[in-house]
């Protein structure tokens, strides 16, 4: 039961742990400034996120027959944060995609912070950004610029997805990079048309929701700066990469990066060992203490399920 | 079937002593995209009034009926229960107007049958063997018994609409405002919830299509058509109108 | 359709079952994070994981066939994994010409593939086991206790209430759809690919407006019967000296299986 | 009201030709979470029959319906028109039967009534002003000219009921499934929806809990209960037998 676009939903295993803890750090520091902007908004705007969340997660379901046996689907960060605003829309994505991973196993826990990145945060900052340039234009500019930032948005999802996996030493970055962005092009199309028309409708229906002043959606025009930024990182990264990968994996080496980044996944920890052991010997030993600490507490379980097993009885 | 006691000590006092339970007076309202449902609606109910309000589709009565605990907010002063319907009165307001929605499906948001009866009580703070014997109340009385595991959202359109019945009839509300509650119930189930509504003590108000119905069960009758009450008195009268009736899309029985 | 799948196991009662929830996140996390360092190549260690997890599966008394047919929902992902298979160096099997690509398969690359795709299929059986075995409204109360932001639990906790009223909506809707996407013979129906998309535009645009329209009926249906903020429920989990055992047995578990494979790596 | 004249070459030519127009062997369905809700149905209807399907609460009347035309997919062999329901089949076999939803919510999905009603025919291919002239049809026949701009989501139950019908319509299907259309209709739209029914000169198969209008239509009666066909007949000796009915949740009129 596939939702939203698979190949962005990575499972656990597939990024090392240096790039799934990285990527989580990035999103935690992006998402409590998230908590505290939104927390100061009116109470009701708590229940309205959550439904704005199962809103999105249920619009994800929602396909047209493109040809084939395939079918468009929509991924919906930038939906969510027109309607909303940015830093609600980042939440409503990561509830969405919290709730995928953690319930349909679509995308893994560990990796749960890079999914969130991807396809949440940037999504909703590209989009709010974008569409915050026509403020006060007329509607089908409007309409254009979120076409624009959904297309955007999938495509940078894609770029970081790429880039994590190569990071992870999972994938070739030649090869991932330009099958991802390929795909996802096409994919994008679906996403830039769902949205712009679902917002037309939400235009004919309720404009009342949609207006900057009165709406739901909040967010300053400083979000023009982010989305400008983040499409330049797409629109120029993208190509480059593409036509020259060696390139970009020299600066990763040269960084010191990309080293660490395809090492072994223990790399965290120094030496192939605990880091507060010493040699091998002591490993012995500590693997000799912890033994003995399992085999006495399996004891106690024991005796403790025995003696409600006679309570019971 | 046993009749509900209200043991609980959810009155607020003054509500059994007034007699005037429901007052609205003036009330218009538009929906969002301007169209005009409600005019200079005005309106009194006294306790233990059962009332029926008909009139023809899009005359206004689901607007009406959104409007008795706050879920719709129009022009016009509203009181339930002599308490003015404000931000501070709601939650009072609510916990004396059980209100069951056209559709059921607005009424039911729980996982299970258990969950979506228990919801009321477990939020009205009661404990855990009150909320499970007022569950199996409720249930009982519109004979759903035995459905508590059952997923709402997976039933018949007919058994949501019982359950939605018995989500607001587990709360042991003081006024009852039911929109159109034998729709789409089967013959049995109609004459069941007759039978309950005769039986059942509170103050009523409830919609329907269904004048034979509303003959049998309700001796005051408010007849709407576009926005405004056209009518409103002994329901021997105005149902026997032919011309009344003809004028607002209905038909003598 | 979903609570059907999401609530398939709950109605068992092991003791897997009965551990507080936040034990078992605590826990799941752990293991995932202990697949995560497991070197490539150590089948052993794999072996010995997936012992766990068999074991774990028994002892909640889970139907082994549905886990291993749900955890197959990571095969798509595979694909963008095969260019692992000719990115690291080692000993060349075969070398595929593909344009002006040069792919060269290499022991080491298989090994690093393999170890991939075994890890991803570990981990997303505890993910499962997680699930299967945890009622979803204690895995929020868990994650409330794990000190998530409360405005994101509240955040999930309402989607989870919405979740399935809202995806009924939406099967109800292309059920809409698919009742009149009629065809007559000898016509070429079902409209241009944009007339299609906008359609499904349309539909989604539909939900966003029911979505909203009806969250402030369901809102008020839930103010209206009591609710003040905070979703109850009936049961509180507040760990005791049992559950502290068990995640510290659980770590040392954890501690020991990874000393075992970094020690013979 | 002018009847509907099917002047466009739809009709696959079998149809016409044979009499039997649905057939149903031994149809069972159970819902994924495991509940029965059909049991071996068998079930024969002959070209321009009109039948009433009557059942109570959860008996598996809209299941059965919802089957019509491939939604749902039990066990069992369906031909609807001579054509076996398959994959294949399907996109035709939906140009035949025309299916209205129970709950009205459900039937429309479009922003404007005139898009909801304009998609049948202009996924079937029909050029724009057929289309148009379709639509047009189509409202007068449930007298709702002049809504097309309105939006459906915005229009009262009853209203919503008389578009989703006008959707159907607007097909020109040769079967009319049709899962409670009265419910929830307002006495005069209920009268004009019985009149409707009774000019159109299509097979039609409508449930419904309303046994006056099913007397007042319908020739033949279907009784269902707990998934299963009770009872097969002529309408006037089945909604006589007392003893049946009232074994079955429905009461004599
Ligand atoms: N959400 C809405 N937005 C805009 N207009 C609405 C909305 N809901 C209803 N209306 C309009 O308001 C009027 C009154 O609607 P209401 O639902 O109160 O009628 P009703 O008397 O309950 O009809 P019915 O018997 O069909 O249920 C109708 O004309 C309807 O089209
Ligand atoms: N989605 C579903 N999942 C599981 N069970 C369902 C689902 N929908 C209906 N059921 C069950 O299947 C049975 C038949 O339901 P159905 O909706 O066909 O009844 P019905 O005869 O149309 O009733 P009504 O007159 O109330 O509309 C009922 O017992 C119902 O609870
Ligand atoms: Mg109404
Ligand atoms: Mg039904």
């Amino acid at each position: 039961m596939h939702f939203s676009p698979i190949l962005l939903h990575i499972p656990d295993g597939f990024l090392s742990t240096i790039v799934s803890l990285i990527s989580w750090a990035i999103t935690i520091a992006i998402l409590s400034v998230a908590v505290k902007r939104t927390e100061k908004l009116d109470e009701k705007q708590v229940p309205l996120m959550g439904i704005m969340a199962a809103f999105i997660f249920a619009a994800q379901m929602i396909n047209f027959p493109v040809a084939g046996g395939t079918s468009g689907h929509l991924l919906g960060g930038v939906l969510a944060a027109i309607l909303l605003g940015p830093w609600a829309g980042m939440l409503v994505m990561t509830a969405v995609i919290g709730v995928q991973g953690l319930l349909l196993q679509d995308g893994g826990l560990l990796v749960m912070g890079a999914n969130i990145l991807n396809m949440g945060l940037l999504t909703a900052a590209i989009g709010f950004g974008l569409y915050k340039v026509g403020d006060g234009r007329k509607r089908t500019l409007k309409l254009g610029l979120a076409g624009l930032g959904a297309w955007l948005s999938v495509m940078a999802g894609a770029l970081t997805t790429s880039l994590q996996l190569w990071l992870s030493g999972t994938a070739r970055l030649d090869i991932v990079l330009p099958a991802m962005l390929g795909v996802h092009a096409v994919i994008g199309i679906g996403e830039t048309l769902i949205t712009v028309s679902a917002l037309a409708f939400i235009f004919r229906t309720r404009p009342d929701l949609l207006d900057p002043a009165e709406g739901p959606a909040r967010g300053g025009r400083g979000w023009i700066f982010v989305g400008a930024a983040i499409s330049l990182f797409v629109l120029i990264l993208s190509p480059l990469a593409s036509s020259n990968p060696d390139g970009l994996e020299r600066v990763a080496g040269d960084l010191g990066f990309l080293a660490q980044g395809k090492d072994a996944p223990f790399s965290i920890l120094p030496d192939y060992t605990l880091p507060f052991l010493g040699e091998g010997a002591f490993s012995t030993i500590a693997a000799g203490i912890i033994g003995a600490l399992v085999v006495a507490i399996l004891v106690f379980f024991i005796i403790q399920s025995l003696r409600t097993a006679k309570k019971n009885a | 079937m046993p009749p509900i006691v209200h043991k609980s000590p959810t009155t607020p006092p003054s509500l059994a002593e007034n007699k005037t339970v429901i007052d609205i007076n003036n009330l218009g309202f538009s929906y969002p995209d301007g169209h005009i449902a409600l005019k200079d609606i005005s309106l009194s109910i006294q306790t233990g009034e059962k009332i029926a309000l008909v009139g023809p589709n899009g005359a206004g009565k689901s607007t009406l009926m959104l409007h008795l605990n706050g879920i719709l907010k129009g022009n016009g002063d509203l009181e339930i229960g002599l308490l003015p319907l404000n931000k501070e009165n709601l939650p009072v307001i609510r916990s004396l107007v059980g209100l069951v929605f056209q559709n059921p499906d607005d009424q039911l948001f729980s996982p299970t049958v258990f969950e979506d009866v228990a919801f009321g009580p477990l939020h009205m703070g009661l404990d855990e063997k009150e909320v499970i014997s007022r569950v199996e109340e409720a249930l009982a009385l519109v004979d759903m018994s035995g459905f508590n595991d059952r997923l709402s959202h997976h039933l018949s359109t007919g058994q949501k609409k019982r359950i939605a019945i018995a989500t607001v009839l587990s709360m042991h509300p003081q006024i009852l405002v039911l929109d159109e509650p034998s729709a789409g119930l089967d013959p049995r189930a109609r004459r069941g919830l007759i039978n309950l509504l005769l039986e059942l003590p509170m103050t009523m108000l409830v919609s329907t299509h269904d004048l034979r119905m509303a003959k049998e069960l309700f001796p005051r009758v408010i007849i709407m058509d576009e926005g405004q009450i056209v009518a409103d008195g002994e329901t021997a009268t105005l149902l026997e109108d032919e011309v009344l009736l003809e004028k607002h899309g209905l038909e003598k029985e | 359709m979903h609570s059907n799948i999401f609530d398939r196991y709950l109605h068992n009662n092991s003791s897997i079952h009965r551990l507080a929830p936040q034990v078992k996140v605590v826990i799941a996390i752990l293991f995932i994070f202990s697949n995560a360092l497991l070197p490539d190549g150590d089948w052993l260690s794999f072996a010995i994981s997936w012992a766990v997890i068999l074991l774990l599966n028994w002892l909640a008394r889970l139907n082994l066939g549905y886990t291993l047919k749900r955890s197959l929902i990571v095969l798509p992902f595979t694909l963008a994994a095969i260019t692992a298979l000719f990115s690291v160096p080692g000993k060349t099997l075969t070398i595929w010409q593909i344009g002006s690509l040069e792919l060269i398969l290499t022991d080491a690359g298989l090994i690093r593939f393999l170890s991939i795709i075994v890890r991803s299929w570990l981990s997303v059986q505890i993910a499962i086991l997680l699930v299967a075995t945890t009622k979803f409204p204690d895995l929020i109360h868990a994650l409330e206790h794990l000190r998530l932001p409360k405005m994101l639990v509240t955040v999930i906790a309402f989607l989870y209430r919405y979740m399935s009223v809202l995806t009924d909506e939406v099967i109800r809707l292309m059920r809409a759809r698919q009742a009149r996407s009629a065809v007559l013979p000898g016509r070429n129906g079902g409209g241009s690919l944009l007339w299609r998309a906008r359609t499904a535009g349309n539909m989604v645009g539909q939900l966003f407006l029911r979505s909203y329209e009806r969250s402030d009926r369901i809102y008020h249906a839930m103010l209206s019967r009591g609710y003040s903020g905070h979703l109850r429920t009936l049961n509180q989990h507040e760990l005791n000296i049992n559950d502290w055992l068990i995640i510290a047995l659980a770590f040392l578990l954890i501690a020991f299986l990874q000393l075992f494979a970094h020690s013979i790596g």
